[in-house]
């Protein structure tokens, strides 16, 4: 907190914001560099060992598969679904049901409970 | 019947014990000290015989892992406490397997794998992740409806307090009074996180008193519920007990929690944990870390301080004559805390209108050795009356048993260390 | 343990025993306190909120809910079979029939037993 | 609206905070120093009044409990993180009990429970099981099959940068201002694992502006998204991502494990164990592993992690105008790092052809609160129009997002450390 | 065919490794000392450089990172022990990031997070817990109905105490003898703890080639069995084991326990923990604990203990002649044992009767590579005689064979520590 | 390393090899001698508790229970096709639906889907 801002080694500041962002990129640009070409690879792989095995290597498939358009709404609409906050609003439920299950301090016995009665809810 | 038996054999083993062991048990080392053998191989046997337990053992290792054998037994045969008594009596036979130091074999010593484990016992580090395991399984639906059976929960706390006085007029030193006297509040892992911090060399002690006290409350209770109260007041019906709403049930572990500790700061470690598991049970949006906390959690917990609290019992260190005392007091504390509670219940009756009367005989279940203290009570109800249920009235002296014990241990801790 | 009867300061022991014993007291009264207000206050925060949101407020819904006696004695018992201890009386039954299931010192193929097969009983 | 209330009543709270201690909070001890009460009883009760919260309570103490009740009921009613602000909220609670030293409660005293479970806080323990719970949980499918989307997850890594410079600027040390920066990343673990290597002082800091601002994503991105983006660009629809092979699951942790180790082996305990976790979710032959990873393992050290964080705010320690600053930068990171996820995105659409045209939308997404900024990119989206799924291609700088910051945590500790 | 196949690439590519190494691997700092660049940004993206992988990484390092890789890969295409190799692999990965001392990165810099998890294996504290976790796996019936089946298991410890004299032979220091010795237990957690005491500096030589035989029993084993016993020997039909009682089960672990610690104290930690997880098991009032010990806390450890392992292969400290000697030294001892127990197997075949004859095969299950080396049998019964299924008998010598290694390696313990 | 064979205590070796072997052997061989005495006991203490409730004892209840060879090949083969290796061969399945399941570094709401999703196959 004694630093001021004309003692602070600006260029070492910027040296690292510089470097460091431009390592993040780096890092990252290598892998989209290797997953790029690896779907390739392993068709290659795929093609030659269909090849050796006397099979047939059929025109797509080489061809990359797509997901649906549909399927890809239906599962975001199910995902949202199970996303989406489900608030308890208050409710004078009576909860005193289960007043004594599954409590003990020092009690060993009531541990057991839970595998005897079915899991809660 | 088969209880009574239960009862004397221990007496009777405990007896034995001191008689045995006359306070102080010495090493019956069979091996001579030189050996002449020319022969290497000789040597070399001479050399394992003198590592084995059989040249090793005391009387008093055969006492203990008798006594081992024995918790293990209750726990498998009459169901007493398993969950913490198997764990307990594994843990007395290992830690009195014989064996000579420096091998990193013995609990205590350095750099022992038992050692390591017993290191949570000796920081009082497993007791309050107890403490959040038994948060996040209990329902304080009962208390929250009917808090002022609270007050019995309170009362019962004379066990604490008398035993107090019990242990210091006995001879114990006041730190240690003070470990002793948890055993009163009939739980386990606060009497061992006291212990812990005021008298960590008679944790062993104390926690087999303890526990063995809590596996024995079906046998110890019922007498004294008896003695204490009249035909008349067993029969006593009680109103059923109000619904409670979710938000109460939320708030309970929050206001619980800063009003208890505000009184009492020491108990943190205890009562912050109990509170913070039932938040994550009550809030509705943790279920799943309550759900590890009260299983996988708290087993892993109880596992090692069952096994490291029973090998803590290594007989070189456990039996002395203190033992022999805690486990009076112990016995006495149990009496006193029950008592406590029977009379006080019975002291608020006097307060109160006739359609609100209690049944003294949940008084009782403020020990707080839970759930079976409250079973007790509920056994005993339906006995004089097959149609009065009391458990669920039982059950919030129980559990206002444990928060009141662990205000009680703060006190001890402030006052003592 | 060389402390002697007459050595130890007794006024101290009573201090900390009635203090003690008061605090546990003090605080459970204060907890009881709160939880006798509590149901009024949200109540009270209730009914404003049903006021304002224009919906009548019945007359009964100040009124505490209580568990019926009978359902109390039902919960009752169902609990207390379950707290009774159920003893598996020795028998010589056929047990070597899962010989080798779950074991494995070292191997670790049999963890995955476990996730194959159904759970045990 | 409810979310505009709460982020104005989490700003006031917070200048209140400042108004009211003032940068420097003092304790408002009420305890006279000299007693003449003769009687021992007053002595006693005065002994124990000394020690109780409501005798040490400072303005700081109750600000802070404030606060922690706050965080509880922001995960219970509006369920904002709950997992995290449960425990963190409680935490604080904790922390802010006021006591006296000596008794071993406080989370900065030797010996105390709380103090043991800092450990893993302290040490940068936690953070990577928490990753490698989080690997084990994660499907980077949608990233494998649209690699060029990671580049909004390096984008978004301005915030860090930014931040960075802006610590400068503010008067932080340069140590402390590598730890703040990383709550650009929006990663709790990560942001905690940095601090404690750098800035061990600000971890209470950092952790709780970090999982604030994260809890308040739903509310702070859109009007960025809405401000940065143009109705024609929201409106883009993106090709369905390719399928995925299992071999393309199972190489993907182990390339990225040593291509991104090699990079920055300072991130070895982060990024090492996230793709250890992961591997062991695709590789199909460690199901066990990766469900007890995802599952018991992440919840205890979650509920440890955020228990002892939200302790470490004692308000002795933590309300200062540091704290204050801390958070302010932190709105701002996380500002920026919208910001240059979004930026990125649009200047990327420069370069692609028609049919490849992202959506710039999912350039927010890449600050990489997961899954919530994806959600609320989906959100938007469907906004715009309700056919436009844009979820699956938010995930892919989502998660790379995660990798993004790791990398950049490194980075700042191989140039500070 | 294909099994050949690895079995070959193992020993050529430690063959390799001993060549390329040439017993000590050198660092190739590729950084020249001096750098006039008088930019910063130059200097900075230096320094960046100076502290990657790609700077520091030796010929070592990429030999085990190929050694880490082929573990996983065999883990998941063959499915070879796929819950340790996983783990070990990823490990052996992490292990060999090449860094730049300092930062709190590699397994044996103290206050790495690495470090702190190595501390378990370091201190022996992980393996008692696996075999906690084993015993409440492990049903012992097989064994409780057929006891003399168990000398089998004692007779496959020749494995252990050939090696230890081989060891000697070659040259090691005695306690690394003994250390090395217990490889032939074909006991992970047992090799793992007797290093840890005996010699630290090789635990990871030690558990990698103890895990790695382990893994190729099924490679190991067939040629010896055809090659030590005679087709009429190999079609050995064995009377149906006795049924075993509920009491017996029980009995087992607790009179196990007793006997064997008295025997050899210093086993305590690992055969206390293997019985009273069994008893766990058995006593059927404890099976939520036994749970827990089985699936939850085995799994945590194996992650941590794998891992760790595997990381501690480090190349700098790995690479060494002494790894190349254990590796031939672990493959010599289980050659051994396996030999060892056919043989034993055969002998008591001259002894007993006709009707109760044993199939020499069951003794290579002795060995205890539970359970694949009981599969081996039964795999080798099945090609002899379609109907001949000895896998229930050869689980007897197999759990007994863990028995014996432990106590085996508590009488290294006891001769060395 | 530095010690040479001719430096090295033969004697003791060999000491702790026979020795070690045979304590092996004693402690394995006790453990037989007390199981094969084990059901005896046991069968003597149920003969008695079976006269003493004044049941017959059955001429064949002394004698032991053998398993079947049947059933010793049954269970075999099922444990012989749990132990079986299956492998998952590669196959181009589609396997991004699950895309954001479970996913959370820093957002706690993801893990609670576990609870909500059924379990992983
Ligand atoms: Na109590
Ligand atoms: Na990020
Ligand atoms: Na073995």
């Amino acid at each position: 907190m004694i630093h001021f801002l004309d003692v602070v080694n600006w260029s070492r500041i910027w040296v690292i914001t510089i470097v460091g962002y431009s390592v993040v990129f780096t890092a990252l640009v290598l892998l989209i560099f290797v997953f790029r070409l690896m779907p390739k690879l392993l068709n290659l792989h795929l093609k030659r060992r269909l090849k050796k095995e006397g099979k047939i290597v059929e025109a797509d498939a080489g061809e990359e598969q797509y997901i649906a358009g549909e399927v890809n709404a239906a599962i975001a609409l199910a995902l949202s679904l199970y996303f989406n906050e489900m608030h308890d609003e208050e409710s004078n439920i009576i909860t005193i049901k289960r007043v004594e299950r599954r409590y003990s301090p020092w009690s060993s016995k009531i541990y057991n409970l839970n595998n005897i009665l079915p899991p809660r809810r | 019947m088969r209880k009574f038996v239960t009862v004397f054999t221990v007496l009777g083993l405990l007896f034995m014990v001191s008689v045995l062991s006359g306070g102080n048990v010495s090493a019956q080392d069979v091996t001579p000290d030189h050996v002449d053998s020319s022969s290497a191989l000789v040597k070399g046997l001479h050399t394992f015989w003198q590592y084995t337990g059989f040249s090793n053992v005391t009387s008093g290792n055969l006492i203990m892992i008798v006594v081992g054998l024995f918790f293990i037994f209750l726990a498998i045969r009459f169901n007493y406490e398993p969950l913490l008594l198997v764990p307990i009596g594994t843990g007395i036979l290992l830690g009195n397997i014989p064996f000579v130091e420096g091998f990193q074999i013995g609990i205590y010593e350095e750099g022992s794998v038992l050692n390591y484990l017993y290191f949570g016992v000796l920081k009082g580090i497993y007791p309050p992740l107890i403490f959040l395991g038994i948060g996040a399984m209990t329902d304080f639906s009962s208390l929250i409806s009917n808090p002022r059976l609270m007050l019995l929960g309170a009362a019962a706390q004379l066990g604490v307090f008398g035993t107090f006085v019990g242990a210091m007029a006995m001879g114990f030193e006041i730190h240690e009074a003070g470990a002793i006297s948890i055993i009163g509040g009939a739980d386990g892992p606060t009497a061992i996180f006291s212990s812990s911090k005021l008298a960590p060399h008679l944790i062993g002690s104390i926690a087999i008193a303890a526990y063995s006290y809590m596996a024995l409350v079906p046998v110890i209770q019922p007498p004294i519920i008896r003695l204490m109260t009249t035909k008349k007041e067993r029969l006593i019906k009680m109103k059923p007990p109000r619904a409670v709403s979710k938000t109460e049930k939320i708030l309970f572990p929050l206001i619980g929690l800063l009003l208890t500790l505000f009184i009492s700061p020491t108990a943190l470690p205890l009562l912050g944990m109990l509170f913070f598991g039932n938040l994550m049970k009550e809030c509705g949006v943790t279920e799943r870390l309550a759900e590890t906390a009260r299983t996988k959690l708290i087993d892993i917990i109880t596992i090692l301080l069952g096994l490291t609290v029973g090998a803590s019992t290594q007989a070189s260190v456990f039996l002395t004559s203190q033992s022999i005392k805690i486990f009076v007091l112990g016995a006495a504390s149990f009496i006193i805390a029950t008592a406590g509670g029977l009379l006080f219940a019975k002291i608020m009756n006097l307060f109160l209108r006739k359609e609100n009367k209690i049944n003294p005989m949940i008084g009782a279940a403020g020990v707080s050795a839970v759930p079976d203290s409250a079973r007790v009570v509920q056994h005993e109800g339906l006995k004089n009356d097959p149609s009065n249920h009391l458990l669920m009235h039982a059950m919030a002296p129980n559990v206002s048993g444990v928060i009141g014990s662990a205000v009680a241990a703060g006190m001890m801790l402030s006052f003592l260390m």
